[in-house]
């Protein structure tokens, strides 16, 4: 079963090779085909999926090949998680969206593109899907080239530029993990990631917090944590409309799976040490996002720019490693996928009728585009984080979740809050309020049928997920917990030999309680 | 010719093989008193014939060949002749892996599953080039591609014989046997200067370091008096005469392999010599340099793990810094193959820092794995920069690429997978190489090294992805596309053979691991 | 015996980094080549004694002796062929390939 | 009488040597390489290598020496300029200074490295069972059993060279100019 | 819809009644409704509209005049022609939207019936629970309660919000967002709901940002205009502030508590004191909620918003920004009025900013030509009233005063925007004057709601307002001096109050016809507006009886239905200051004499003096130009943020971008590039084609490693 949604796409594009390239609604309508039956494999999934269990299920164990000169035997193992199943669903949803949002803006070289599409569905339902360390590292690397050549080929004028430093950039962290990937499997004799997780206590804690670091900065630039985000915004600004929809929708996802499934789930001891380090990065990247946005005059990457700021509330959430701020974190991975595609998409939109991005050429669009400015607001509002719509839900249980372990971040990551507003609303005032200054926005078409097709199920998750999270939740709660039981006890470890050397680690615990109010 | 008399005395050697009971006792020390003694000694049961048998076969085939040639009748049977040498060479390489042969006549040949191994990489090596080389040749060059055919032949000789080598004098004749038919293929395009100037810097620098390795050696064998590689590293020598002869052996060496600072030759002749050519250069002398290295690192004091690691560091560097802002493709490979040398000079390094009783087993698989994966990609990637200037333009400019997705998509994917290769992305054979390359790295504990290894490959990935940039992403140069020859079904083979390795090795790694010792 | 060598190989070395004349090169190399069989035999002296001979150092010697005739002759036809093309033997003027 | 004769034989190699680099004509150079190896071969003789000797006045100063002559009086005979040499100076002092610091480096690091092993050549004659260090049957023993494989690639390796030649020196019809 | 899967049984103590997820789900439905009406409507003219542009119809219609109010009812003239505005199924929502509030309205009284039917303490009815967040650490279950203090607010909102959803059937009649217009006004009733309803702070946050969303999209709908964009904006931003705060002060009680359900909270205050650290968070809390509460409720220094919200329809501002959404800041700290009562220190804070809004807000009013601006900065004051009330235990009197002020207000705002409808959409006081003979209706129901708002004796708002002054005079001259000085702020604000209220109604009604009567035809407004308008000035006229004072009717009805909801903070109270504050029936009838004369002397004083026209106020621009422009200006409060806040953040973010991100991290990353390019140069000078320098480097390489290797082998 999850061979083959892993691998569907793939075979997708395979199809696709045969198709011949002028046939260009043929195309289309192959690779859409292929994301549906993605999707309907992943709906399949989730209902099968038995939320109770905190291990991975339905999985697929094989082996792949033996290391030379050793007994570690490399598997190809699949599995899925509560937190997987959460992250698969968002690609498996996102997909088909993304290829019928191409049917405007990708005219040429078509068949190259949706090629590159359906494998790049591959790579990231194998990153969310493999359980084997090196399985995973492959996909992870295999993901970042589709989006090289879709933002090389089929990106704006600097997309060279962008591409490149994109693909390096990314490529450069990856390969420090890669060492780390490396020493784990060589050290712990095996490269199964539940095993892993199970030996790498055995190691000592400096290893494990060089180990740590090499995931993390992996994961970090990926994410993007904040010194380590200048790509993102070039990256999106040049990616034609599906990459970055992709991109904030699932890529950056992998960054903050992977600092959970292989940051804080492989080193809950040191991820409790720094766990002060990433909250403060994820804090002040809420705030510097928002900063970065607020400069900007390109609707396109200001809303890159405020994706720094909301991958600044996951990771926050994430290290704030307690039960809400994780579950928050959880969440908002899927609510930042599908709120700010939707406002990718919404940029799209005006972009295909106007060819231009900046702010300042726009205004007064809902009068000539109501239900474009309807479903832009929507999507305005869920980023923002009103209560009702998805955004929120996460959002409160991350800042709840760092005030918790961290007062001080906690409020910072609250200004959040404020400055997103600022930002968004401003821009949303500026592209869809106010006299049509420019004549060319008058007669501006509103959303067709079939880009309602792809905004209106975003919407109706938008909401659903407001509404009803523990929908969305329920399955993670299982994995999530068991992940807090090992959180917990390397807490409690801290917290006891904090109080044996009190003088060294005391300053540090100091600034960091260990627990909830409870 | 003097071919068929040479064709008499290997034909009278075949018989030879006196079912002799084995002896022991290799000593280097002859004793002068019983010649039928040591002729027992020396041939021992007939397995050195098993041992040498890829290498007569290859030698067989090269000299049918060059008969072939002279005999205008046979012209047409070239090719095969060709092909039945590689074909039956391989053969008998594939079964030294279920007989292995050991070490044969007094120790001075190791034939064994990994000799086996590195025999098929410089067979795959050669034969690839091979295929390249068919039709890329013009005018009067043509007409000599009897003579071109039967130096390539040779040379997978003289490699196999560096990495079976035990002895520095079988070394040194391997070296030799590779060395001088490539001086002569460098400069094969006589008409063309570059291929002219190519070769006459491959060859004095070549030279060179054979004086080098020469006069070292002569060291050595004054500081130990022995030439036996086995007796040498058993007991590594440690007189300071010996240890120079060992730094002079090891520059001449790192010259074959180009590390830094004895690289300077490469973009230069890579550039100059024909593409077929510098494919097999840039693959098989390398992989032959490299098997011997990794069979003799323990030449080396363990001491010098760090020092050759760091010298593979700078390797590296420099020849990602040579490539990346190169304009022309073949140096840019060039500089490329450097750092991939240097890369591999890393598993030496990890070899030498290691105390695991299997680290000369683990960098041989290591080494091999990289190298194979280097040689489809290298080799693809320079057949395809063959086939391409079989179009006229001056195809090896990086600018000359654009469009190329365009007129030809398969060469162009091609082209780029192998890029993708070379860069070591998952998927492709390059991946695993590098990941095995580096697992050495982690066993040997220098993980500080295996870091700055790895950053340093994301240089690499930036001038891999101009030639991607240059294909798929920037738009044709105006005007009408180039003219399309026709090309050889053959190259297409080469091509998806290269093709088909590189991803199979990067998806099923296993496929080639399990053939590892 | 060695010191003498090791004057030949410096004094070949210098030939070969200093004369741009590619037929002096490689008379320097040659010089090199004899070099390392001063020495190989004189290795061999070293280790050997009346009764046991040390014969690797010949027996090295004497293909050392072939390949450098084989040597010589492959860079002689490429200094024909080269002076063929360009009409001299200078290396300084070999500079097509470079950066 | 050995020891003089040792001495003056290496003294005069040396010469020639220096001969060989610093002569202006490259017929000298060849010449004074000449010289330089008849000047081994006694040596070896004096060493009592009778077969080395040999070989060396045979092969080397027989048959590579009328080569390098060959082709210089070919050259030489074509273009009597071609083969000058240019002065040192052009090369430019720092160059030269490298050069020298190397070469007399690799010489000096041998000539320091040989310290402790014994002085080898001049010390008056071995008597050794053959009358040779380098008997020629035993010798012949040797590459035929343990280096037969080599031996065999020396044959292959002086095709290759023959061919080799064959094809760099064929004289070229219509020289096609190439991009590369 | 009774027993909806996701939820589940109601608390013991409740009585159970799911019908109470009407009064927020009827009217979201028929928002729903509304909404899709506007989609509908839209799309047949949009069909429509091909071919007006054939016809060479301009698509943005009539440009408008300067102040951007044209000649339709709206005057802001959409894509279509106004005359389509009606034709659409969009007509429609109205009866759509009323029917929904009216349903409520009838579920509100339905569970008021009920609460009666109980014991005093036994009054709360529970719906069951919508299952929202489970968090771990906390989970977030919100169920709809009805207690005495919601029913007030729910019939508040449902009766007054009926009265204004039928007015505006009226008042935007033409408009071509007709439908849209409903939705979110009937969006806005179902977040009121729920944030009056709700069990949990979470769920009353959500009712909290829901309004302050359609408050956003009602100041901007008429988004064409680029200023009421602005404002919604300022609305929304402004209000973020607070609602900052509110998050911060909620995950404090998270951590202190364990639970946001309101009534727990409440509860768990008191066994919380003993401990210090407990008690500065608490305090913390407090004052942060608080803080939410000044942003929505428009307190300093977060009332800026307001007066901008002017920006919407009228009738929205009635609803909104008079009646309703604003005062959910009070609601706040009445319904957690355990929290608020423990501490001095956040009494006294509530206090003074109350008393100083209220100050501020009346001067403010004072010098305002746009009666919308007038009634807005009045609304300001009225709002730190009933803070001031909430700093001295008179949380009753302060939800007193929140009725009575939705009746006035909303009717003064409502009557305004019957002027303003029928003097085309003029907002000048100044170019009113002698309308009573035009609009008697509106004339008199307006007259009416300046009396309550001035506190003419036995009106609502004298009531509500004198208690107020009365008990922060029992707790200055008890307690802590501090009060008094507010009380005698709050007395002077009184005055202002009449001042301004009867200058208002002097100039839009009385003296001369300030208008070009050629142009302007001012008329009445339709049954429909009036209606409404008669309603409220009814309630504004009675409303008082609803709580009056002991002295004189020994009853208070207000004060007796808060009663048990009231206890925990009482006592908290009690135990801060020993007992509750108040005057004795002697003081208490001086206090109201005095009030009933500031009162009326105030009020024929502003009358007197604007009867004529509004010559004082050039007067007295020309005489004190510099307090003239601070008072006209809001004390420049809004300029101050707008220099001091807006301005360097602008800056700030401009500089962070293009310095920090820009040049320092984005040019570290080009750094590393150029560093690569430039060595690459050199590594490929080296490469430089000549023989003799590979030769030299090789020689050099070997040398070099010959050292190496026995410097390593011999140390």
């Amino acid at each position: 079963m999850l061979s083959l949604i892993t691998f569907l796409p793939l075979l997708g594009a395979l199809v696709l090779l045969f198709v011949p390239g002028d046939r260009i609604g043929l195309l289309r309508k192959v690779a859409l085909a292929t994301t549906l039956a993605v999707a309907a494999l992943g709906l399949t999934v989730w209902f099968q999926f038995d939320g109770t269990r905190a291990a991975a299920q339905m999985l697929v164990e094989k082996s792949w090949f033996t290391i030379p000169g050793s007994t570690i035997d490399v598997g190809y193992t699949l599995g899925i998680d509560g937190i997987s199943l959460l992250m698969v669903a968002l690609t498996a949803l996102l997909m088909p969206i993304v290829i019928l949002s191409t049917y405007d803006h990708i005219g040429k070289r078509v068949k190259e593109f949706m090629v590159w599409m359906l494998v790049m569905e591959t790579g990231m339902l194998g990153v969310f899907l493999s359980l084997d360390l090196v399985l995973f590292y492959v996909f992870w690397e295999v993901s970042l080239i589709p989006l090289y050549f879709i933002v090389g080929v089929w990106g704006g004028e600097r997309r060279l530029y962008a591409t490149i430093k994109f693909f390096l950039y990314t490529f450069g962290g990856s390969l420090v993990m890669l060492v780390g990937v490396l020493y784990l499997v060589y050290n712990l004799g095996t490269s199964n990631v539940p095993a892993i997780v199970q030996q790498v206590p055995s190691l000592d804690f400096d290893t494990q917090t060089l180990l740590f670091f090499a995931f993390a900065l992996a994961f970090a630039i990926k994410v993007p944590v904040l010194p380590f985000h200048t790509w993102l915004a070039d990256a999106h600004t040049e990616a034609p409309t599906s990459g970055s929809v992709l991109l904030a929708g699932v890529l950056l996802k992998m960054g903050t799976y992977g600092l959970l499934r292989f940051g804080i789930e492989i080193f809950p001891a040191v991820s409790v040490h720094y766990a002060w380090l990433f909250m403060a990065l994820g804090a002040i990247g809420i705030v510097y996002g928002a900063f970065l946005a607020m400069a900007q005059s390109d609707l396109k990457r200001l809303i890159a720019c405020s994706s720094v700021s909301h991958l600044g509330f996951v990771v926050l959430g994430l290290f704030a490693l307690n039960e809400s701020g994780l579950r928050g974190s959880v969440l908002q991975m899927v609510n930042h996928g599908i709120s700010t595609g939707l406002l990718f998409l919404l940029v799209g939109m005006i972009y295909e009728r106007r060819h231009t991005r900046q702010i300042d050429q726009f205004g007064g669009l809902a009068a000539s585009m109501p239900v474009f400015a309807l479903c832009f607001v929507v999507a305005v509002l869920s980023s923002v984080g009103l209560p009702g719509l998805n955004g929120f839900v996460g959002e409160y249980m991350i800042l709840l979740g760092a005030f918790l372990a961290d007062p001080l971040w906690g409020v910072i990551g609250v200004s959040g809050v404020v400055f997103g507003a600022v930002y968004l609303l401003s821009a949303t005032r500026r592209v869809l309020f106010g006299p049509i200054t420019h004549p060319e926005n008058r007669h501006l078409g509103d959303a067709t049928g079939r880009e309602l097709a792809m905004l209106v199920p975003m919407l109706v998750f938008t909401v659903w997920i407001g509404l009803q999270p523990s929908a969305f939740l329920g399955p993670v709660t299982a994995s999530l917990d068991a992940l807090q039981l090992r959180i917990d006890g390397a807490k409690d470890a801290r917290t006891a030999q904090a109080e044996r050397t009190p003088a060294i680690r005391g300053e540090r615990a100091a600034l960091v309680p260990a627990g909830g109010p409870q | 010719m003097n071919a068929s008399t040479f064709l008499g005395t290997l034909a009278a050697q075949l018989p030879a093989d006196p079912r002799a009971p084995a002896l022991t006792a290799a000593t280097p020390m002859a004793k002068s008193d019983d010649l039928a003694h040591m002729f027992e000694s020396a041939f021992q049961d007939g397995q050195w014939l098993v041992a040498a048998g890829p290498m007569i076969a290859l030698a067989v085939g090269a000299l049918l060949l060059l008969v072939a040639d002279i005999a205008r009748p046979l012209r047409a049977m070239r090719p095969l002749f060709f092909l039945a040498g590689i074909g039956v060479s391989a053969a008998l390489l594939f079964g030294q892996f279920s007989n292995e042969p050991g070490l044969v006549l007094e120790g001075t040949l190791l034939a064994n599953r990994t000799t086996a191994l590195w025999g098929i990489v410089f067979l795959l090596s050669t034969l690839l080039a091979w295929i390249y080389s068919l039709g890329y040749y013009r005018g009067e060059e043509s007409k000599l591609s009897g003579e071109h055919d039967f130096l390539m032949l040779v040379t997978p000789i003289g490699m196999m014989l560096m990495v079976g080598a035990q002895d520095l004098l079988i070394f040194f004749l391997g070296l030799e046997l590779l060395s001088i038919p490539l001086y002569a293929l460098a400069a094969f395009q006589r008409g063309r200067s570059a291929s002219i100037e190519a070769g006459i810097k491959y060859f004095l620098l070549g030279t060179f370091a054979t004086g080098l390795l020469l006069y070292g050696t002569s060291l050595l064998y004054v500081g130990e008096g022995t030439l036996s590689i086995a007796e040498l590293t058993r007991m590594p020598p440690t007189s300071a005469i010996s240890l120079f002869g060992v730094a002079l052996i090891a520059s001449s060496v790192f010259f074959k392999v180009s590390v830094f600072p004895f690289h300077l030759w490469v973009p230069d002749v890579y550039q100059g010599a024909p593409t077929p050519v510098t494919a097999l250069m840039a693959t098989g002398t390398k992989a032959a340099a490299f098997g011997f290295l990794i069979s003799a690192a323990l030449l080396l004091p363990a001491q010098s793990a760090t020092l050759v690691a760091v010298i593979a560091l700078l390797t590296i560097l420099v020849g990602n810094l040579g490539a990346l802002m190169q304009e022309d493709l073949k140096r840019m490979l060039a500089y490329s193959g450097v750092a991939h040398a240097g890369t591999l000079l890393l598993v030496v390094g990890g070899l030498l820092a290691s105390d695991s009783p299997d680290a000369t087993a683990n960098a041989t698989n290591a080494a091999l794995f990289y190298m194979g994966a280097y040689v489809f990609g290298a080799t693809g990637a320079f057949g395809i920069l063959a086939l391409l200037e079989n179009d006229g333009a001056r195809f090896t400019r990086l600018a000359s690429l654009r469009g190329l997705a365009r007129s030809r998509p398969g060469a162009a994917a091609a082209l780029a997978l192998f890029m993708l290769s070379l860069g070591g992305i998952p998927a492709t054979g390059g991946f695993f190489g590098k990941w095995f390359v580096f697992s050495i790295l982690i066993e040997a504990d220098m993980i500080g090294i295996a870091i700055a290894g790895a950053l340093l490959s994301v240089v690499a990935l930036a001038y891999y992805l101009r030639v991607i940039i240059a294909l798929y992403m920037q738009p044709a140069p105006e005007g009408e596309l180039p003219p399309r020859t026709v090309r050889p079904l053959s190259a297409g083979v080469a091509t998806l053979v290269c093709v088909a390795g590189t991803l199979l090795m990067g998806i099923m790694p296993s496929v080639v691991t399990r053939f590892l010792p | 015996m060695l010191v003498l060598a090791a004057v030949l190989f410096g004094l070949g070395v210098l030939g070969f980094l200093l004369r741009r004349n590619v037929i002096v090169v490689l008379a320097s190399v040659e010089l090199l080549l004899n070099a390392a069989n001063l020495s190989f035999l004189a290795g061999a002296r070293m280790h050997s004694t009346p009764d046991n001979l040390n014969l690797l150092g010949p027996v090295f010697a004497v293909f050392v002796i072939l390949v450098a005739a084989a040597e010589a002759a492959i860079g002689l036809a490429i200094v024909i062929a080269l002076y063929r093309l360009k009409q001299t033997v200078h290396l300084d003027q070999l500079a097509e390939l470079k950066g | 009488m050995a020891e003089f004769l040792f001495y003056t034989m290496s003294i005069a190699a040396v010469l020639f040597g220096i001969g060989v680099i610093a002569a202006k004509q490259p017929l000298m150079s060849v010449l004074s390489l000449l010289g330089s190896f008849v000047c081994l071969g006694v040596i070896y003789l004096l060493a009592q290598f009778q077969f080395m000797a040999a070989a060396q006045i045979l092969v080397y100063a027989g048959a590579i020496m009328v080569l390098f002559l060959f082709v210089v009086m070919l050259l030489d005979l074509a273009n009597p300029e071609l083969l000058k040499e240019v002065p040192l100076k052009i090369l430019g002092p720092g160059k030269v200074a490298v050069a020298v610091a190397v070469a007399g480096g690799l010489a000096l690091t041998s000539i320091l490295s040989t310290r402790g092993t014994p002085a080898v050549g001049s010390e008056p004659s071995v008597p050794v069972q053959s009358g040779a260090f380098d008997p020629v049957d035993e010798i012949a023993a040797v590459i035929f059993t343990r280096y037969i494989l080599a031996f065999e690639a020396a044959g292959l390796l002086l095709v290759a060279t023959m061919v080799g030649v064959m094809v760099l020196a064929k004289r070229q019809r219509d020289p096609i100019e190439r991009g590369g | 819809m009774a027993h909806l899967a996701v939820l589940s049984s109601p608390s013991p103590l409740a009585t159970e009644m799911d019908l109470l997820w009407l009064l927020p789900l009827l009217p979201l439905f028929g928002a729903a409704i509304c909404g899709a009406l506007y989609l509908v409507t839209l799309r047949q003219r949009a069909r429509l509209a091909p071919s007006q542009a054939a016809h060479g119809h301009p698509a943005d219609g009539h440009g408008g005049s300067a102040g951007g109010h044209g000649g339709s009812a709206d005057g802001h003239g959409d894509g279509g022609a106004p005359e389509d505005s009606h034709q659409g199924p969009g007509r429609y929502a109205g009866f759509v939207a009323c029917g929904a509030v009216a349903g409520t309205l009838v579920v509100a009284l339905f569970g008021f019936a009920q609460l009666m039917g109980l014991d005093a303490h036994d009054r709360l009815l529970e719906s069951g629970t919508w299952k929202w967040i489970q968090a771990g650490d906390v989970t977030i279950d919100v169920a709809m309660r009805l207690d005495p203090l919601s029913s007030i607010l729910a019939l508040v909102i449902s009766g007054v919000g009926l009265l204004i959803h039928v007015y505006s059937t009226g008042y935007m009649k033409k408009d071509p967002g007709y439908a849209k217009y409903f939705a979110f006004l009937n969006l806005f009733v179902a977040a009121m709901f729920v944030l009056v309803l709700s069990s949990n702070l979470i769920g009353l946050f959500v009712g909290w940002e829901g309004v302050g969303l359609c408050s956003y999209l009602l100041i901007g709908f008429w988004y064409k205009q680029g200023w009421p964009a602005e404002a919604g904006q300022k609305a929304f931003v402004v209000n973020r502030i607070g609602d900052a705060c509110f998050l911060v002060g909620s995950f404090i009680l998270v951590s202190l508590i364990g639970t946001l359900d309101l009534a727990e909270i409440g509860a768990a205050v008191q066994g919380l004191l003993s401990d210090e650290t407990a008690r500065g968070k608490l305090v913390a809390a407090a004052l942060l909620l608080f803080g939410g509460a000044c942003g929505k409720s428009a307190q300093l220094p977060l009332f800026t918003w307001l007066p901008d919200a002017m920006a919407g329809p009228t009738p929205v501002s009635a609803l909104i920004h008079a009646a309703t959404m604003v005062t959910a800041g009070i609601y706040l700290v009445v319904r957690l009025n355990p929290l608020f009562a423990f501490s001095e220190t956040v009494l006294l804070t509530i206090g003074i900013v109350g008393a100083a809004t209220a100050f501020v807000g009346a001067t403010s009013a004072l010098v305002q030509r746009d009666i919308k601006k007038v009634l807005a900065y009045s609304t300001v004051s009225q709002l730190g009233f009933m803070f001031l009330a909430l700093s001295v235990g008179a949380w009753y009197s302060a939800v007193f005063h929140l009725v009575t002020h939705a009746f006035f207000k909303g009717l003064l705002f409502l009557g305004a925007g019957s002027v303003i409808h029928g003097m085309h959409h003029e907002q000048d006081m100044h170019k009113m004057g002698g309308l009573r003979k035009h609009m008697p209706t509106t004339f008199k129901t307006f007259v009416a709601g300046s009396a309550a708002l001035a506190g003419l004796p036995l009106m609502s708002g004298y009531f509500s307002k004198d208690e107020i002054l009365a008990y922060t005079f029992g707790m200055g001259s008890e307690f802590n001096s501090v009060w008094l000085v507010l009380w005698g702020v709050g007395v002077v604000t009184a005055m202002l109050t009449a001042f301004y209220t009867w200058r208002m109604v002097a100039l839009t009604f009385f003296g001369t016809e300030r208008f070009d009567v050629a142009k302007v035809h001012p008329h009445e407004s339709p049954k429909s507006m009036t209606l409404p308008l008669i309603a409220l000035a009814v309630a504004s006229v009675f409303g008082g009886l609803l709580g009056i004072p002991g002295l004189i009717a020994g009853m208070h009805g207000i004060k007796n239905w808060l009663h048990p909801i009231l206890e925990g903070g009482e006592a908290l109270f009690e135990r801060t200051f020993s007992r509750m504050p108040g005057v004795d029936h002697g003081a208490e009838a001086v206090l109201l004499l005095v009030g009933a004369a500031i009162g009326v002397v105030f009020s024929l004083i502003g009358f007197r003096r604007f009867a004529a026209g509004p010559q004082p106020d050039q007067r007295f621009r020309e005489g004190r130009p510099g307090l003239f422009g601070f008072l006209a200006n809001a004390w420049r409060i809004d300029r101050a943020y707008h220099d001091g806040i807006v301005q360097p953040i602008k800056l700030l973010a401009f500089l962070v971008y293009e310095i920090v991100d820009q040049f320092v991290i984005d040019g570290a990353v080009n750094g590393c590039a150029a560093l690569a390019r430039g060595a690459a140069g050199r590594v490929r000078k080296m490469s430089d084609g000549s023989l003799k320098g590979y030769a030299l480097w090789m020689g050099a390489g070997a040398v070099l490693l010959a050292f190496l290797g026995l410097i390593l082998k011999h140390g």
